[in-house]
């Protein structure tokens, strides 16, 4: 068999999807936590940026992985809180804010990169380090399973986990409730007395939490330092996934789990001599054809004119 | 006294939190520069320090000004439209390769320029139609799709250069030059200020007339403000949903070949400029009006150019000016800051007049 | 400012305009390096503006300088070409020097510009060869696989002249050598460039050049995690990362050199002796140490003798001309 | 008896300006049912929020049971037993009964973890307790108006309300509705509840109020017992003159027909058939009143008359065409005006101006625009005419819509909608949440219409009103016609009940 095609039928195509897609669940999760409390949050590249950088840095100079993963996850959630308080109390529009936060997020992490590395591109001059890999021991032996889940960072579990954490909060917490509740309809929550601006900036803050995993894997699993703008568009993407997923927990983890296979066979397919653009462009083209279809369907459900 | 503060309020506080914004670019000035009197000189007057830099900021304020309106149409009609960033660059692109394949044609300059130009436009409309189509059709999420349009395009645009228009004498991804005959013409000596611009100021005015003296203009606003409504009325929504995407799509892609042929006068963008995403912030400042959205794209242009003089002439590292421009947009946009203040004058006018007649009838 | 010249007058003025942002690992840090050793041992008066990615502020800034009080102005990269030649000639008195391209002296009064090319394609396909021999190698982390690799940034002349000297040169080894060539669109991700090299490695490759500035970095990072080989681009690699992650750098078993800050200082150098030759072009190859592999205590560590001998007979031949090595430029 | 809730000298400004309150002073005497009347934007509902937290008063005292309060958020009148049901129901949609009612004092396991076995007992508890039955699995978005409303009294009940503000509760009730939620009412008034109770329907208010309070532009003009004041003082209090509850003068001449239905049957989504082959028809020159209760097919019906959803099965001709499948604006071109049962989500775009909203059917015909371009000089002028002739109280043509008062509000789309000189009208609940005087004003230029040739379908679940106006009664239950009244003449409502019950059916 063609290398090739034994390559992407091999545990180790799966072991990528895997990794792939990590850096995509956490925002994704993010960006749904924070729709489903309505508000439209893009600033999940912004909040990564910060939260892989801190990491990076409080590393660097402590040495100590629980401090970075602290820091970077306040870093993150500090971000969150600017949006949130921009946009819930000063009435700022939210997609502009979050548009200026991400600008912000950009320029202030090389300068800051600048004085700690005295480089503006990468930290690879700091002694960073990585959250450790799990080691499946006898587990390993699984037929593909332990092939794909050994070795992988302790981050790619904590993503998974995460995903059920966000079901347990979304259906299962009062917190949750309310959520859901301010997001459908503001005036109904708040005529029973829930205070409509905290529970959307509590949804804020989870993102941040979220999205700041999703920047520390990046910059300390994923790889072993902080680039300039390093996560190219994750944050993006994370917004495509969860409006694939609707916002719920399982579709949510599947929109962003297909994003990870379509990249994981983009870079698999790069070597074979087709024009990279044209592999570059698979996962977007792949997006927009599973978000109309999923709509499509959503809409034979709906009367016509019904929104 | 008061009234004259409810009369103007928006001004004011937008005044004042361009105000704000700028004293803590000061401060942050002060932190980093050794020479910080000269650097902040450079930041807010530097702009104005030339001829060639006013053009500057004129020549940045044109393309964003196209996306702006291109962003506005749509958002008239609460389409949330992010496109403009693809629909600019890939209208760039195939303009750019359609002006070179009818080259052999040699078109007399003027009407050359307008097919072209022309050719973008229906470039522009193409890339803003799909969304606007897959949104009414399928009620599709607007802003993902247009934000994976937004790469789709790029990709697309990066291969048609690359592959079929690369200038092989070049060492870079870049197209062949434009004939002469086609480059907009820089009518200002000393700055690169070029016909584009008097185009997109053209087309702040056409935008404003459309969307608030024809029908069509009309349909898209009332879709804005109550898509049940229009339903009702007998307006048809999904027109006016796929065409508000479309009309949008078309100022995209003439900014974007306006700005080939103008500045750069061949195809040498490697990465989206971003010029889409300003479209969305002037658009956003500007309420979604056309006028306003113009002085918006002057100011942001202005606050640009300033950081790249303070980025020349200063020790303050370039990516500050960035968190700079961040900080001053967050502020411009805080709606309800200073909000109390005016309720609090709105309230004492309001009771004046409301117990005034008390006594009067 | 006065004072600010007076003091200075006796220094030359050097200004280095980057047209992107320092940080790419790649030239324009180079670059920066050759300044700051000219500033040093030249004792010249040197300052670094970084002009960013927007293509419309170049030639503003260019002519900004141009009117500045510097004496010369380092540009690098294909995409100032315009900006300088339109700039150049309307200020004779100041000094341009533009590298890893050149300007075309037919157009218009280009006296005081020189360029710099690099034959980047020569040092290329030492790399390639010495791939080649490696991939079949009984060296630890080799396969029997003849398979190697190449990460390019983009899919551009300038990368693609690395690329066709690489394998022309794996070729002249082992034709049979299988060349895995992938581009991450990007000169900063290299998160993706990482993925890209894993999933060589995953298709048989041992070896992979990088070519992707800072991107290239994933594929360092991709050596280490599955144990292969990996080869540096435009600067010695191994001695960037040995101290901060000698476990990354041991993987690197050289470094293909292009030597821009050699190159700027050799320029500036003969500037100060009178000896630059403005209004020509010079392009540097292995001859001139434009461009060069990295020989270092790991290239000595890993590579067994008779490869380097191979690698330097082949230098050889390059220079003296019996090897004619393709370039991807005007092709 | 003890004063449960008294305002001194409340004065309200919004943030537009608009003085809502100018200081009004209201006594509310403990365990009685307190009625609240007033024009549309006389500034009840303002009064009500402010009593519950949700807006603040800029002057004024409130005191409970005789101690004073600030609220300034709905938390804390909730605290102090204040429950409100809203003008417009709070709740949200996709969330299940139980969810709705236990929002914001959910039982907890372990703190952190919601317990929705203890969420369902609460609920049953006080289901049991006040005897208000509701589905709780259910989703809000499944239920007829009707019970949506008992979840909200319910949902005020559960948090151990003893104060009840009800915002117009009546106004989407069916009457058989009314009469269950009455008895729930004085139910509690019996467990020692006191009720506020605002309506426009003044026959409601004698029927279940003890006092009644009237309100005019933002004052109280009187306080007393219901049994002192009659309909007509009530209404003459309010509105400042006479109005007339007599049945309009039969119209004159009957004309050809004008709208006819033929076996019209609708499926909806879920494949139950929400129309069975409806026939009927109805002539220039007369107003055929649609009766039943809310939620049998009534909405389908009008939708598919106005082009906005489309028959199964069936035709319906316009002056003899077929309109089935032709668009909205096809329809409307043909002559069918339409006034929407829901004058906010279909009616108005609230953000717009007044002149836009009058607009909206019209703006491509001739000289409101030629070729494309707007021609605002006449379009001025028209919407001037029409605001003078439908006397909408509005600062001026160019003021948003949602600037107006719902009467004023459902002015707007009336004038817009009898102004077209149409052939037929289809209205449905024409008067719902509007004061009497509007309501009068309305129901003139219906007959207006009428006289003038029109052919009117008037569908509404107000009994008074279709006695009042209809020519022919029609009965629809369950999706079917299953009675119809020619001579209208000395009808009540106990004949139509049964029918529109379902109880009994014509030949
Ligand atoms: N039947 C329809 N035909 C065409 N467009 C529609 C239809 N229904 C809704 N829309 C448009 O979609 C908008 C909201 O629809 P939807 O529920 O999909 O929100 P959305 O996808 O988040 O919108 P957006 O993508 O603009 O944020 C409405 O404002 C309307 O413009
Ligand atoms: N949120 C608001 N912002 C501005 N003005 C408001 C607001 N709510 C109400 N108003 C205005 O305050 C006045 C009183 O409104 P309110 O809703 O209290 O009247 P109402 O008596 O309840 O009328 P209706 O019987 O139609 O409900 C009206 O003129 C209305 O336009
Ligand atoms: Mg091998
Ligand atoms: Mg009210």
């Amino acid at each position: 068999m063609n290398p090739l095609l034994k390559s992407i039928f091999s545990t180790s195509f799966l072991f990528s999807v895997l990794r792939v897609a990590t850096p995509i669940i956490f925002p994704a999760l993010g960006v749904a936590i924070s729709s489903l409390s309505g508000s439209t949050n893009i600033a999940l590249e912004g909040i990564m940026l910060v939260s892989a950088f801190t990491g990076v840095i409080v590393s660097a100079f402590t040495q100590n992985l629980w401090l970075s993963l602290i820091a970077g996850i306040s870093a993150g959630v500090l971000i969150a809180l600017i949006l949130g308080y921009f946009s819930l109390k000063l009435k700022a529009d939210i997609i502009l804010a979050a548009i200026a936060l991400n600008l912000f997020a950009s320029g202030i992490t090389v300068f800051l990169l600048y004085i700690f590395a005295h480089d503006k591109g990468v930290s690879s001059s700091l002694k960073s380090l990585v959250f450790p890999t799990i080691k499946l021991g006898l587990l390993s032996k699984i037929p593909i399973l332990g092939g794909i889940l050994d070795n992988q960072n302790i981050l790619v579990y904590i993503a998974f986990l995460s995903v059920i954490i966000y079901y347990v909060i979304v259906f299962h917490t009062p917190l949750g409730l309310k959520i859901r509740a301010v997001g459908l309809n503001p005036d109904a929550a708040s005529s029973v007395g829930i205070n409509v601006v905290r529970i959307k900036l509590y949804a804020l803050i989870l993102s941040g939490v979220f999205g700041a995993l999703g920047g520390l894997y990046l910059s300390m699993g994923y790889v072993s330092w902080f680039g300039r703008d390093m996560t190219a568009g994750r944050g993006f993407i994370a917004i495509a996934a969860s409006s694939i997923g609707g916002n719920m927990p399982l579709g949510t983890f599947l929109g962003s789990l297909l994003f990870g296979i379509v990249y994981a066979l983009a870079n698999f397919l790069a070597p074979i001599n087709i024009p990279s653009e044209i592999i570059q462009v698979i996962p977007y083209i792949v997006t927009v054809l599973v978000l109309t279809i999923y709509s499509a369907r959503s809409v034979k459900e709906k009367e016509v004119g019904e929104e | 006294m008061e009234k004259f503060i409810l009369k103007y309020f928006n001004l004011i506080r937008t005044i004042i939190a361009i105000l704000i914004g700028f004293i803590i670019s000061v401060s942050l000035i002060f932190l980093v520069s050794k020479d910080s009197i000269a650097a902040l000189g450079y930041l807010f007057l530097g702009p104005f320090g030339s001829i060639s830099r006013i053009g500057n900021i004129v020549e940045l304020a044109t393309p964003i000004i196209f996306c702006g309106i291109a962003i506005a149409i749509p958002f008239q009609a609460q389409q949330f439209n992010v496109g403009a960033e693809g629909t600019f660059f890939i209208s760039a692109a195939f303009g750019t390769a359609f002006a070179l394949i009818i080259q052999g044609l040699n078109l007399p300059g003027f009407i050359y320029i307008l097919v072209v130009l022309t050719f973008a436009g229906l470039m522009g409309a193409f890339w803003g139609f799909i969304p606007g189509y897959l949104k009414a059709k399928y009620r599709a999420n607007m802003v993902v799709l247009t934000l994976m349009l937004n790469y789709i395009a790029y990709f697309i645009s990066i291969y048609l250069i690359n592959y079929h228009f690369r200038d092989k004498a070049a060492g870079y991804l870049t197209s062949y030059r434009l004939p002469e005959t086609l480059f907009l013409k820089q009518f200002i000596p000393n700055t690169r200020i070029h016909i584009g611009f008097l185009i997109a100021i053209a087309s702040v005015f056409i935008a404003y007339y459309f969307l608030y003296h024809t029908t069509l203009g009309y349909e898209i606003r009332m879709v804005g403000f109550n898509f049940h409504f229009a339903k009702y009325s007998g307006i048809n929504v999904f027109k006016v949903i796929v065409l508000s995407s479309l009309i949008g799509g078309i100022f995209a892609g003439i900014g974007g070949m306006a700005e080939v042929m103008g500045i750069h006068r061949r195809f040498l963008w490697q990465s989206l400029p971003g010029y889409g995403w300003d479209g969305v912030v002037v658009a956003i400042i500007g309420h979604n009006n056309p006028i306003l959205i113009m002085f918006a794209a002057f100011f942001l242009a202005y606050l640009r150019i300033g950081g790249q003089v303070l980025n020349l002439l200063s020790d303050v590292p370039y990516e500050l000016i960035s968190v700079i421009e961040a900080i001053i947009i967050l502020l411009i946009t805080a709606e309800a800051f200073l909000e109390n203040v005016k309720y609090r004058i709105t309230v004492r006018e309001a009771e004046k007049e409301a117990f005034k007649n008390e006594s009067s009838s | 400012k006065k004072t600010a010249t007076t003091e200075t007058q006796k220094k030359v003025k050097v200004t280095l305009y980057i047209n992107g942002t320092l940080g790419d690992k790649s030239f324009f840090d180079s670059a920066n390096r050759g300044l700051e050793m000219a500033i040093k041992d030249l004792g010249v008066d040197g300052k670094v503006i970084e002009g960013g990615y927007d293509p419309a502020k170049w030639q503003p800034d260019l002519e900004q300088l141009a009117q500045g009080d510097s004496d010369i102005i380092i540009i690098g990269t294909w995409q100032m070409v315009d900006a300088v030649t339109a700039v150049a000639p309307k200020h004779p008195e100041k000094k341009f020097i533009i590298f890893d391209t050149s300007v075309d002296y037919t157009k218009g009064n280009l006296g005081n510009v020189y360029s710099i090319l690099y034959k980047q394609n020569e040092a290329s396909f030492l790399v390639g060869a010495l791939a080649a021999m490696i991939t079949t190698s009984n060296m630890p982390l080799a396969n029997k696989d003849k398979v190697i690799g190449f990460l390019g940034g983009m899919d551009i002349p300038v990368i693609n002249d690395f690329k066709v000297g690489y394998i022309q040169g794996a070729h002249y080894i082992d034709p049979e050598v299988k060349v895995l060539v992938s581009y991450a669109g990007s000169f900063n991700d290299p998160a993706k460039g990482k993925e890209l090299v894993l999933a060589q490695y995953d298709q048989g490759a041992d070896i992979s050049f990088n070519v992707a500035g800072e991107t290239g970095l994933g594929l360092i990072d991709a050596a280490k995690e599955k144990n292969k080989y990996a080869i540096g681009v435009d600067s010695d690699q191994y001695i960037m990362l040995k101290d901060k992650d000698p476990e990354a750098a041991s993987h690197i078993v050289t470094s293909m050199m292009k030597n821009v800050d050699k190159s700027i200082y050799r320029a500036l150098k003969l500037y100060l002796e009178g000896k630059l030759e403005f209004g020509k072009a010079e392009a540097l190859g292995l001859a001139e140490d434009g461009v060069g592999i990295a020989d270092n205590e790991n290239y000595q560590k890993l590579v067994p003798q008779e490869f380097r001998d191979k690698v330097n007979e082949l230098a050889q031949k390059i220079i003296k001309g019996e090897i004619k090595v393709d370039t991807a430029f005007g092709s | 008896m003890a004063i449960a809730i008294s305002l001194r000298d409340i004065v309200k400004v919004y943030p537009n300006g608009v003085v809502a309150n100018k200081k009004v002073n209201l006594d509310i005497e403990e365990k009685t049912i307190h009625a609240i009347v007033g024009e549309n934007g006389a500034g009840k509902s303002t009064l009500m929020k402010i009593i519950f937290g949700v807006e603040m008063p800029q002057e004024g005292e409130i005191y409970v049971k005789g101690k004073k309060v600030t609220f300034k958020t709905p938390m804390e009148a909730i605290k102090s037993g204040i429950g409100m049901v809203h003008q417009h129901l709070m709740l949200a949609e996709d969330l299940t009964v139980v969810e709705n009612l236990t929002l914001g004092i959910e039982p907890r396991k372990f703190k952190i973890f919601l317990d929705k076995k203890e969420m369902n007992n609460l609920a049953k508890k006080y289901i049991e307790k006040y005897k208000i039955e509701v589905p709780l699995e259910k989703k809000i978005k499944e239920l007829p108006i009707g019970l949506k409303q008992r979840v909200e009294i319910l949902k005020a009940l559960l948090r151990n309300a003893d104060i009840l503000i009800l915002d117009e509760p009546t106004a989407v009730l069916t009457p058989q509705e009314t009469e269950v939620l009455f008895k729930s009412l004085k139910e509690l008034k019996e467990q020692g509840k006191t009720i506020i109770f605002i309506s426009h329907k003044l026959k409601e208010v004698k029927e279940i109020a003890d006092k009644v309070t009237i309100m005019r532009d933002g004052k109280v003009i009187a306080t007393d017992d219901a049994s002192n004041l009659s309909e007509h003082d009530i209404a003459r209090l309010m509105v400042g003159r006479e109005v007339s509850f007599e049945r309009i003068e039969e119209s004159r001449h009957i004309g050809n027909v004008a709208l006819k239905v033929e076996n019209l049957s609708y499926f909806n989504r879920e494949k139950i058939q929400v129309l069975k082959n409806i026939n009927f028809e109805v002539r220039e020159g007369e107003i055929v009143g649609i009766a039943g209760v809310e939620g049998n097919g009534q909405t389908e019906l009008v939708e598919i008359l106005t082009g906005l959803r489309e028959a199964s099965s069936g035709a319906v001709y316009v002056l003899g065409q077929n309109i089935v499948n032709k668009s909205v604006r096809e329809i409307r071109e043909m002559g069918v005006s339409h006034i929407p049962e829901d004058r906010m989500k279909n009616g108005v775009a609230d953000k717009a101006k007044v002149k836009e909203n009058l607009i909206s059917d019209r703006y491509y015909k001739n000289n409101f625009s030629k070729m494309g371009i707007l021609n605002y000089e006449y379009i001025d002028g028209a919407s001037n005419e029409l605001v003078k002739r439908f006397n909408i109280l509005a600062p001026s043509i160019e003021a948003p819509v949602n600037a107006l008062s719902g009467g004023n509000i459902q002015k707007v789309v009336v004038a817009r909608e009898l102004s077209s000189n149409p052939k037929v009208i289809i209205a449905s609940q024409p008067v719902r949440g509007i004061d009497v005087g509007s309501e009068e004003l309305v129901h003139n230029f219906i007959k207006d219409a009428r006289d003038s040739g029109c052919a009117v379908l008037l569908v509404s679940a107000d009994l008074d009103e279709i006695l009042k106006l209809s020519t022919r009664i029609l009965v629809i239950y369950n999706g079917e016609i299953v009675k119809s009244f020619d001579k209208v003449e000395g009808l009540t409502g106990v004949d139509l009940g049964p029918y529109m019950l379902g109880l009994k059916r014509g030949e």
